[in-house]
């Protein structure tokens, strides 16, 4: 493979027409919410991208992102894609294992340093010196340091990585970080969600690839047009929620009928993703079609944000023992204020000598 | 700290908190008033006590005609911001299942579209309520700090409520926040405000309409 | 291990053409508008359906209420792509589908012909070429 | 003022607050609703006529004093304590601008009864020496001679002599075992004598015996105009040793307003105890008469005529239907005032404020609101049921130039007795 072939010209020379250039355009911009006008945009934009040189480092996490990225419904146009980056490195992918895994990651970084786009998945334990992960020897902490240096741009995969994820809940024992709260003075992407929607992944690199720069982000570093909207706004179940017509339970009838699942605690309203129109499985389905509640998994601490069957609007502590102190403590004090309150009340009425007419005229 | 955690805030502690003092504050203030306690009326009585009572808690929520006259446009004001504030309050369905989480209680809601209707409704109602705070002599006369603050946290929960439903200013989480934190200002305020009026007016509908019933008066 | 059928859940009819949620009339309306902008301006639009929150069912009664017209064709390019003109002319249902078949997007088009239809300007001269090297090939003088 | 006498002006407000006062605080929205109820304010346009402002100093009071909130904010400076000038300020408002007509109380959205708070503070301002001189003279007059207008038991014998004279009718004096004690008001006896004959009228229809005490013959109570329950105490007293000594089943109050709700309602519990016999307004004891057929009448007004209900009876007291039955037998050409019943407008010169000189103006301010109410109605004659009302009520139509009688519903219907032969008269 060249590397200085351009994308364009990769993919014609891999057989693949113009009406198929046409149509991948096309299906590329879907695939990055792109509208369809952008298409041309595309199209030139393919013809001068150049195959960049990727590294993929997973930290504290799961293996879910990769899990879900490698099951992209549509491996052609995806196929494609990684067919025309350079994945120097990914632990979990590549053939290479030990030394000869980590000489990659080396080799890729010095040849081209500045110029790599870095991946991350998974959180980096910072408690101890970062010991509680480590990869060869060398903590999560340390390799990222050392790889970011040399990054053109950092992509955060899934929520562990972009904002701490499950490691990062309470009690966070390893003291899980973020990339972001780690790396500063690089432009990093999160993609958040757990694991991410994999369209969506493969949508921002080939964003990335196809011009360049990385899309416009939200106020969480996540792309705009993957997390403009809430669950809740592009729901189809919204127009129940705005009749009023609620699952109760997970076998009522309205759960049944397909209602909104406010009730059961789906956090759609609060969580910006795309599961709603984008959704999973070839299109088929996402969680709330399947009739259970968002869990919010795109958002920071999701874990921490109370029970994922509690509503919203319900507050996450349990009340009662507070509303019982609270209770007990408001009625002793009445109590007590009332007791100093008769006490004045009969010192006043003992000093209270009889009034005569002769009292009245004030002197 | 991201608009998440400021919901997280909202609903957890802040909640806590401002249910504590809320429910500590109106203990606070029943007791102090049932402890200065009622002599007893020695006096023969015409009627009966208790059903003057009862009534007068009920019937006193209807105007006198020969007031309702006088102030036309104040008296259904005030009946619009406070049926809708509390439709708001108790007829939506999320605030529902609110009651239903902490208390086991649930009624059928209003649609979320009549809802956010009323929600403007009131909100404008409680806008006219300030200007005719403002602008009629009595009522200027009257009101002191602690009016214009009962005012401003009743109107608060209804104008963000508003804005967060429809992602007006904020983005929905910041604004749902801000929401939850505007109500637990309301209940922080409320003991010490005269929006104990919101228990303690059947206390002193009680009051009078015992005496009234004793005394075989109308009230 | 049970059956599909044994688990206690309804599967909603989606081909009844009815949306009890009430998303489709919004994208006719979408439709609508593009119609009148071709054929006031001439100019096309393209509804991009992985963006529309549909409930299940909604996509099919979409389709439903889009009927069927007079033109269908296949473009075999990176996998199947079909083009169908709907009831309505101008527009146009457009399924891209990868090489394994699964459907990869969907589009309305509202336009006189859809783009992937028509011939790109480069495939011309290729032919072209293709046909003067077929026509001055041996063989090509055989059988003239 | 010393700030000895102010001190005793607090400690006073401070007892009279109980658990009702402070719901009605605690309760108080600052809606202005009482302000519309009120003839004062209403007539003056001056927002300090507001009822519940009439009683800011006790709210004060009542906060700082009374509850935790108000005791943290007094600490730290927040509130001001009630002082001489409050005293001075609000003595105006508390006595010349209140009839203690209860309107207000009647038309509080949260049920506030400030018409009883008013009363109460009363009782405050009275020991701080403030209160009005008019009053205070009353009030010295009601415990030194036994009446407020210093009518002496000699002018009521005179009277009596006159009735006798007149009518051959006699009024019993201390006459133990008689069916009533009746009181009168030193208005009866000064101004309207008139009711004196009326009541031996009828009663001698009526078959029933009936007597005055000499000891107390005064029903109007001016301890509790003023504020002062320890000698509106000992005025209940007097009537209640006298009741009880002739041994008489019922007392009764006659037309006036505060003076049946003195001695009917807060009578027993000013002297701490109930009566062993009973209280009646005179309207009551004609209603009962009427219903049992002992009250006959003949002929009817031609006049067209309405009725001022005296407040205390209305608002305070629930004599509503009586005099209105009662009319039905004298007259057909009785109309309602648009605010009648419960809901009628004060004259302007109850609660005290028509013993209280310098609070003339006001009142005849005030009773704005009652000629207003008669010039809609065009009446030819007015008939209430208070000989103080009814001195308010001529005093106003005379300086408006207005030409309406104002009647005693009891004389009325004494004019339309039927006179049985053999029973009285002029025999």
């Amino acid at each position: 493979m060249k590397d200085d072939q351009t994308l364009g010209e990769r993919l014609r020379e891999s057989g693949i027409s113009r009406r198929g250039f046409l149509k991948f355009c096309a299906t590329t911009a879907s695939m990055m919410a792109l509208p369809p006008s952008m298409v041309p945009a595309i199209a030139a934009a393919l013809e001068t991208a150049r195959r960049p040189s990727v590294i993929w480092l997973s930290f504290q996490e799961c293996t879910g992102c990769t899990e879900s990225l490698t099951r992209s419904h549509a491996p052609t146009v995806e196929g494609l894609i990684f067919d025309h980056i350079s994945l120097d490195y990914h632990h979990t992918l590549q053939a290479a294992s030990g030394e000869a895994a980590e000489e990659a990651r080396r080799i890729a970084m010095e040849e081209n340093h500045g110029n790599y786009l870095l991946i991350v998945d998974g959180s980096i334990p910072q408690k101890d010196g970062g010991v509680y992960s480590t990869i060869a020897g060398i903590t999560n902490l340390a390799m990222l340091e050392e790889v970011a240096e040399g990054a053109a741009a950092i992509v955060a995969i899934g929520t562990c990585a972009a904002y701490g994820g499950l490691p990062h809940a309470n009690p966070n024992p390893t003291g899980a970080a973020s990339v972001s709260d780690i790396i500063s003075g690089k432009p990093i992407l999160n993609v958040s969600g757990c694991p991410p929607i994999p369209t969506v992944i493969t949508g921002v690199l080939a964003h990335y690839l196809t011009f360049g720069t990385l899309p416009e982000l939200d106020h969480l570093g996540r792309p705009k047009a993957f997390f403009g909207n809430s669950i809740h706004d592009r729901c189809y179940r919204r127009p129940f929620y705005e009749r009023g017509q609620f699952a109760e339970t997970f076998d009522d009838e309205g759960a049944r009928k397909g209602w909104c699942l406010f009730k059961l605690g789906c956090k759609g309203p609060t969580t910006y993703n795309a599961c709603a129109t984008e959704k999973w499985n070839q299109h088929t389905s996402f969680p709330i079609q399947a009739g259970h509640g968002c869990i919010g998994c795109s958002e920071p601490d999701f874990w921490d944000r109370g029970g994922f069957y509690d509503a919203l609007s319900v507050p996450t502590d349990d009340a009662g023992n507070i509303l019982l102190g609270a209770a007990v403590a408001g009625a002793a004090a009445g109590a007590a204020v009332g007791l100093m309150n008769r006490k004045k009340q009969n010192t006043d009425t003992r000093a209270h000598e009889k009034v005569t007419v002769d009292d009245l005229n004030g002197d | 700290m991201t608009a998440d955690a400021f919901l997280s805030f909202a609903r957890g502690t802040g909640f806590d908190w401002a249910l504590t003092i809320f429910v500590f504050g109106m203990l606070l203030r029943l007791f102090e008033v049932l402890s200065l306690g009622r002599k007893p009326d020695l006096s023969e009585g015409r009627g009966s006590g208790v059903q003057g009572g009862l009534k007068t808690i009920v019937t006193r929520t209807l105007p006198r005609a020969a007031v309702f006259a006088r102030e036309p446009v104040r008296i259904i004001n005030g009946y619009v911001f406070h049926i809708g504030f509390l439709a708001v309050l108790f007829l939506y369905e999320p605030h529902i299942e609110l009651f239903d989480a902490k208390m086991g209680l649930s009624w059928p809601g209003l649609p979320t579209g009549i809802i956010n209707a009323l929600g403007v409704l009131t909100i404008f109602s409680l806008l006219l309520a300030l200007a005719l705070r403002l602008t009629s002599p009595v009522l200027k006369f009257l009101s002191t700090g602690s009016d214009y603050l009962a005012w401003l946290v009743t109107l608060l929960p209804v104008l963000t409520g508003y804005l967060a439903y429809n992602h007006m200013l904020l983005p929905y989480t910041a604004m749902l926040a801000v929401h939850i934190l505007s109500v637990e200002l309301l209940m922080v305020v409320a003991p010490f405000t005269k929006l104990t009026h919101m228990f303690s007016f059947m206390l002193a509908r009680w009051y009078q309409g015992y005496r009234a019933g004793h005394r075989g008066v109308e009230s | 291990m049970s059956r599909l059928q044994d688990i206690p859940i309804q599967v909603l009819d989606g081909q009844g053409g009815q949306s009890e949620t009430g998303n489709v009339a919004p994208v006719l309306h979408e439709i609508r508008h593009a119609l009148a902008r071709l054929a006031s301006t001439g100019e096309s639009t393209s509804i991009d359906l992985s963006a529309i929150p549909f409930a299940p069912g909604d996509e099919a009664a979409l389709f439903g209420l889009l009927g069927q017209g007079e033109v269908s064709a296949v473009v075999n390019a990176l996998g199947e792509t079909r083009i169908e003109e709907t009831t309505y002319p101008g527009v146009w249902l457009v399924t891209h589908r990868s090489p394994q078949e699964t459907v990869l997007s969907t589009q309305i088009e509202i336009t006189r012909t859809p783009s992937l239809l028509s011939t790109p300007a480069e495939d011309l001269s290729d032919a072209l070429d293709a046909l003067d090297h077929y026509l001055s090939s041996p063989t090509a003088q055989e059988s003239a | 003022m010393s700030s000895a006498s102010i001190e005793k002006g607090i400690r006073m407000i401070r007892e009279q607050i109980d658990a009702p006062i402070a719901s009605f605080f605690s309760s108080c929205v600052h809606c202005g609703m009482c302000a519309d109820a009120c003839h004062f304010y209403v007539q003056t346009g001056d927002p300090r006529y507001t009822p519940i402002n009439k009683v800011e100093p006790m709210r004060r009071i009542w906060e700082q004093e009374y509850t935790l909130w108000g005791r943290i904010k007094a600490t730290l400076g927040l509130s001001r304590k009630v002082n001489a000038q409050d005293f001075e300020a609000w003595e105006e408002l508390v006595y010349d601008g209140c009839s203690l007509c209860g309107r207000c109380s009647l038309v509080c959205p949260v049920g506030n009864d400030i018409s009883d708070m008013i009363r109460k503070i009363r009782e405050g301002f009275a020991v701080a020496g403030h209160a009005p001189e008019g009053l205070v003279g009353a009030t010295r007059r009601a415990v030194e001679i036994g009446s407020p207008m210093g009518v002496r038991l000699s002018a009521l014998e005179a009277q009596i002599r006159h009735l006798k004279h007149d009518t051959g009718l006699d009024a019993p004096l201390d006459q133990a075992g008689a069916d009533y004690l009746v009181l009168l008001s030193s208005m009866e006896i000064m101004n309207f004598p008139e009711y004196l004959e009326a009541i031996a009228r009828i009663m001698q229809q009526a078959g029933k015996t009936w007597t005055i005490s000499s000891r107390a013959f005064e029903a109007t109570n001016s301890g509790v105009q003023i504020g002062v329950s320890d000698i509106a105490a000992e005025l209940v007293q007097r009537v209640v040793d006298a009741a009880e000594e002739l041994g008489v089943k019922t007392v009764i109050s006659p037309e006036c307003g505060h003076a049946y709700t003195a001695i009917r309602f807060e009578g027993p519990n000013l002297i701490g105890r109930p009566y062993n016999f009973r209280v009646q307004h005179i309207l009551e004891v004609l209603e009962e008469f009427r219903q049992q057929g002992l009250l006959k009448t003949k002929g009817k007004e031609t006049d067209r005529m309405t009725f001022h209900d005296p407040c205390q009876l209305v608002r305070k007291g629930g004599v509503i239907e009586a005099p209105r039955n009662l009319l039905g037998m004298v007259t057909d050409s009785f109309v309602e005032m648009r605010d009648h019943a419960e809901m009628n407008w004060c004259c302007g010169g109850g609660g005290g404020v028509s013993a209280n000189e310098r609070a003339d103006e006001l009142k005849s301010k005030a009773f704005n609101q009652k000629k207003s109410q008669l010039d809609e109605l065009g009446v030819d004659t007015l008939v209430t049921a208070c000989a103080n009302c009814r001195i308010t009520l001529e005093e106003g139509l005379e300086r408006n130039d207005m030409d309406i009688p104002v009647i005693g519903l009891t004389e009325m219907l004494a004019d339309h007795l039927v006179e049985e032969p053999g029973k009285g008269g002029e025999t």
